[in-house]
């Protein structure tokens, strides 16, 4: 890995003890919030994360449409509007494992990315924005479309 | 180690904006194969970009993220030829390391 | 599509309230179209198949550089928009799938079943190198306008019988290609149904395979698109490569001369 | 004309296609197509290659490329069908609407990628509006949402819905919707939960 500024980051994180290594590899400096991850909740899902008194903010769902036509690839842009956003987290409801993904957005980068999640179902799409140590949360119901002739 | 990603790195203003596909399965251990075993979760865990030795956007993905992921995004700064890296381990270890040149 | 019709006269349409409700269904899937296109991972294909192309490979160890796609040995720019077409080395019409298997047997050594092998691939267990240089070559004609010849006799007569094929009704299920595809402005669950019959029908959906299949998390080539639509109509399964699925695809092709082409799409 | 006629359950009277204004490069066609066929696919899972050779209806359907037959066929097409509905013995034809609407939504069965075991749908909503709620609906058939306040609930009507789905051709010749009881598709009970579906006042098709 080329990423010695990152990787320098997470070792000094990782010393305080509170990172999971990914995988087996013990080497591996990421963490991964592995009890938010897998948890089959969404309160669970945000306890773990730290996020379960979020109050309603300026977040927005972006090119992000509210019928999609297959639930394996759900495309799900989130802007936060909040000064000082340093992490975004998108959780989808009904999902096995409701939260999807965790993005740190150091200073100098947008607090906006777009991605594409599976949903299981028709279900409540959550945004949550972490700013100066609070979150903030939005939602939007995403419906899901069988499609095709085959079943 | 995964085949290439495709990394998309414009000028767009006074950002960059990045747009990276990766190769991977991201299966979600909760299919089974036709036998009825389940298939294990095989997924991204992380993903850094960085240029010029700033991380400039780090994640942690679950299995819900998309088989053949997709992420956009922008960060201040940037020149034309700067490049910008980005990796990604899986939760086998697997890892992965591309780069593309500012556009 | 007679009787269909007949029924709905006796049925009368449908009421005002759903009409409504299918309006806005129709935005919302336009969007959600929209935003896919913004990151084709068809693109992973492209690059794969290129590699694949340019590789030396086979017991020979030479590359695909010297195949003659139809325009000369090596010319990848556009040759996908005038395939398929009839080749004397080959005395066969040929798809472009079929003629990269030609050129992997008489160039690379390869044997006929190792060039075909996986035709269709399956995640990173099964890939297909036939998907991967299909992407290739048919990114490499973006932009150009079909141009499908009909000049030959084989290609005449391929044409002729894959519009016989199209209205084949059978199996089970008395399906032909013309159940679902002979008639405008249909669909089937929200999935919009070309008239492949009329130009403008294949214009739109032959120039956008290859695709991403996002229900399936892979590329897929118009040999594909006919395999699983006959596994659909509940016919057996389409032998990769056949005189039905080439005379198919000639028909199609043809019938959507003078759209600019531009595959690889991102579909469903 | 090849034939490969090899008609399964009760026999169709013989549907003859008068004068069907085929050129001679249209029959050679027609031959080439039907041997570019049959060497152009092989028996998998649970289909073999029998699934190819058509019946009457199939291949009178068939010459008509697309277009309405002509008249005189069509009133064959229909007749011939119309004479293999097997009506219910006990009488009864309408089932359960619950059963009606998985079988509405459902649309495996009878692929090569299928179980043999089943389960088979009739994929209604493939082609139907059925239920307000699916939004996720074909419009290759007419919206059949409502379908009871449209037709009455009259033992004419349970009939007639109780034939369409066993033999579409009886009364639609060359309509694009299988024959879901006579090609053995559906079971009977199965074409009674359908028929539920679109003429139970309980079911969401009338609500």
């Amino acid at each position: 890995m080329k990423s010695g500024g990152a990787g320098a980051v997470y070792a000094a994180l990782s010393a305080a003890g509170w990172l999971k290594a990914a995988g087996a590899d013990a080497q591996s400096p990421e963490r991964w919030n592995k009890d938010a991850f897998e948890s089959h909740a969404l309160a669970d899902a945000r306890k773990a994360l730290g996020a379960e008194a979020a109050q309603s903010g300026e977040i927005a769902f972006v090119q992000t449409p509210e019928i999609a036509e297959n639930g394996a690839v759900v495309p799900i842009g989130v802007t936060s509007s909040i000064p000082g956003t340093d992490s975004i987290a998108i959780l989808i409801e009904k999902n096995p494992n409701p939260l999807a993904a965790v993005f740190d957005i150091p200073a100098g980068t947008e607090a906006a990315i777009t991605t594409r999640v599976k949903m299981a179902q028709t279900s409540n799409v959550y945004a949550l924005a972490r700013a100066g140590g609070r979150y903030y949360v939005a939602t939007k119901e995403i419906k899901v479309t069988l499609g095709g002739c085959g079943g | 180690m995964g085949d290439p990603m495709k990394i998309r790195a414009a000028i767009v203003g006074d950002e960059t904006e990045v747009k990276v596909l990766m190769s991977h399965e991201m299966e979600t251990g909760q299919r089974k194969n036709a036998k009825g075993q389940v298939i294990p979760a095989w997924f991204i865990q992380n993903v850094t970009v960085v240029w010029k030795d700033k991380t400039v956007l780090s994640a942690q993905w679950g299995t819900a993220v998309s088989k053949n992921p997709f992420l956009s995004f922008r960060f201040k700064g940037g020149a034309k030829g700067d490049k910008v890296i980005v990796t990604w381990v899986d939760n086998r270890g697997d890892r992965r390391t591309d780069e593309a040149l500012i556009a | 599509m007679t009787g269909v019709r007949s029924l709905g006269v006796v049925l009368a349409l449908a009421i005002a309230p759903a009409a409504l409700a299918q309006s806005s269904t129709a935005d919302e899937i336009a969007k959600y179209r929209a935003a896919l296109q913004d990151g084709n991972p068809a693109e992973l294909w492209e690059i794969r198949g290129e590699g694949l192309w340019k590789a030396p490979r086979g017991p020979k160890q030479v590359s695909l550089e010297r195949c003659d796609l139809g325009l000369g040995p090596g010319v990848v720019k556009g040759a996908y928009a005038r395939l398929p077409r009839y080749f004397a080395d080959a005395d066969r019409v040929q798809d472009l799938e079929s003629r990269l298997v030609w050129c992997m047997v008489t160039l690379q050594g390869f044997t006929p079943a190792e060039a075909r092998k996986n035709p269709f691939g399956n995640g990173s267990a099964a890939r297909s190198d036939l998907e991967a240089l299909t992407a290739y070559v048919a990114s490499e004609a973006k932009g150009v306008k079909m141009d499908v010849p009909l000049d030959h006799p084989r290609e005449l007569a391929a044409y002729r019988v894959g519009e016989k094929l199209f209205y084949y009704r059978g199996g089970t299920h008395d399906f032909a290609c013309a159940t679902c595809h002979g008639e405008e402005g249909k669909r089937i669950r929200l999935q919009d149904l070309p008239d492949l019959a009329t130009a403008e029908g294949a214009r739109a959906a032959y120039t956008t395979w290859p695709a991403y299949r996002v229900s399936q998390g892979e590329l897929r080539t118009f040999e594909w698109r006919l395999y699983d639509c006959f596994r659909q109509q509940r016919f057996p399964e389409l032998v990769f490569g056949s005189d039905a699925a080439i005379a198919l695809t000639v028909f199609l092709a043809r019938n959507a001369n003078g759209a600019p082409f531009s595959a690889p799409g991102i579909k469903r | 004309m090849m034939r490969y006629a090899k008609l399964g359950g009760a026999a169709l009277v013989a549907i003859v296609v008068p004068g069907c204004a085929s050129a001679p490069g249209d029959e050679r066609s027609a031959a080439e197509a039907a041997a570019a066929l049959h060497a152009s696919f092989r028996p998998a899972g649970q289909v073999g290659l029998e699934r190819l050779d058509q019946d009457d209806t199939q291949r009178a359907c068939s010459a008509a490329s697309g277009k309405p037959p002509p008249r005189e066929v069509a009133a064959k097409i229909e007749a011939a069908n119309l004479a293999t509905v097997r009506y219910p013995a006990d009488g009864k034809l309408i089932g359960d609407w619950k059963n009606g609407e998985k079988i509405a939504q459902d649309g495996r069965g009878k692929q090569f990628s299928d179980d043999p075991a089943g389960p088979v749908g009739g994929n209604c909503y493939a082609c139907h509006q059925l239920a307000k709620s699916e939004l996720a609906f074909g419009t290759i058939g007419p919206s059949l949402y409502r379908y009871l306040e449209r037709r009455g609930n009259t033992v004419e009507t349970q009939r007639y819905t109780f034939a369409k789905i066993y033999n579409s051709e009886a009364f639609a010749a060359c309509s694009n919707m299988p024959r879901f009881g006579y090609k053995g598709i559906l079971s009977e009970q199965q074409i009674k939960d359908v028929a539920a579906l679109l003429l139970d006042p309980a079911s969401p098709v009338n609500q």
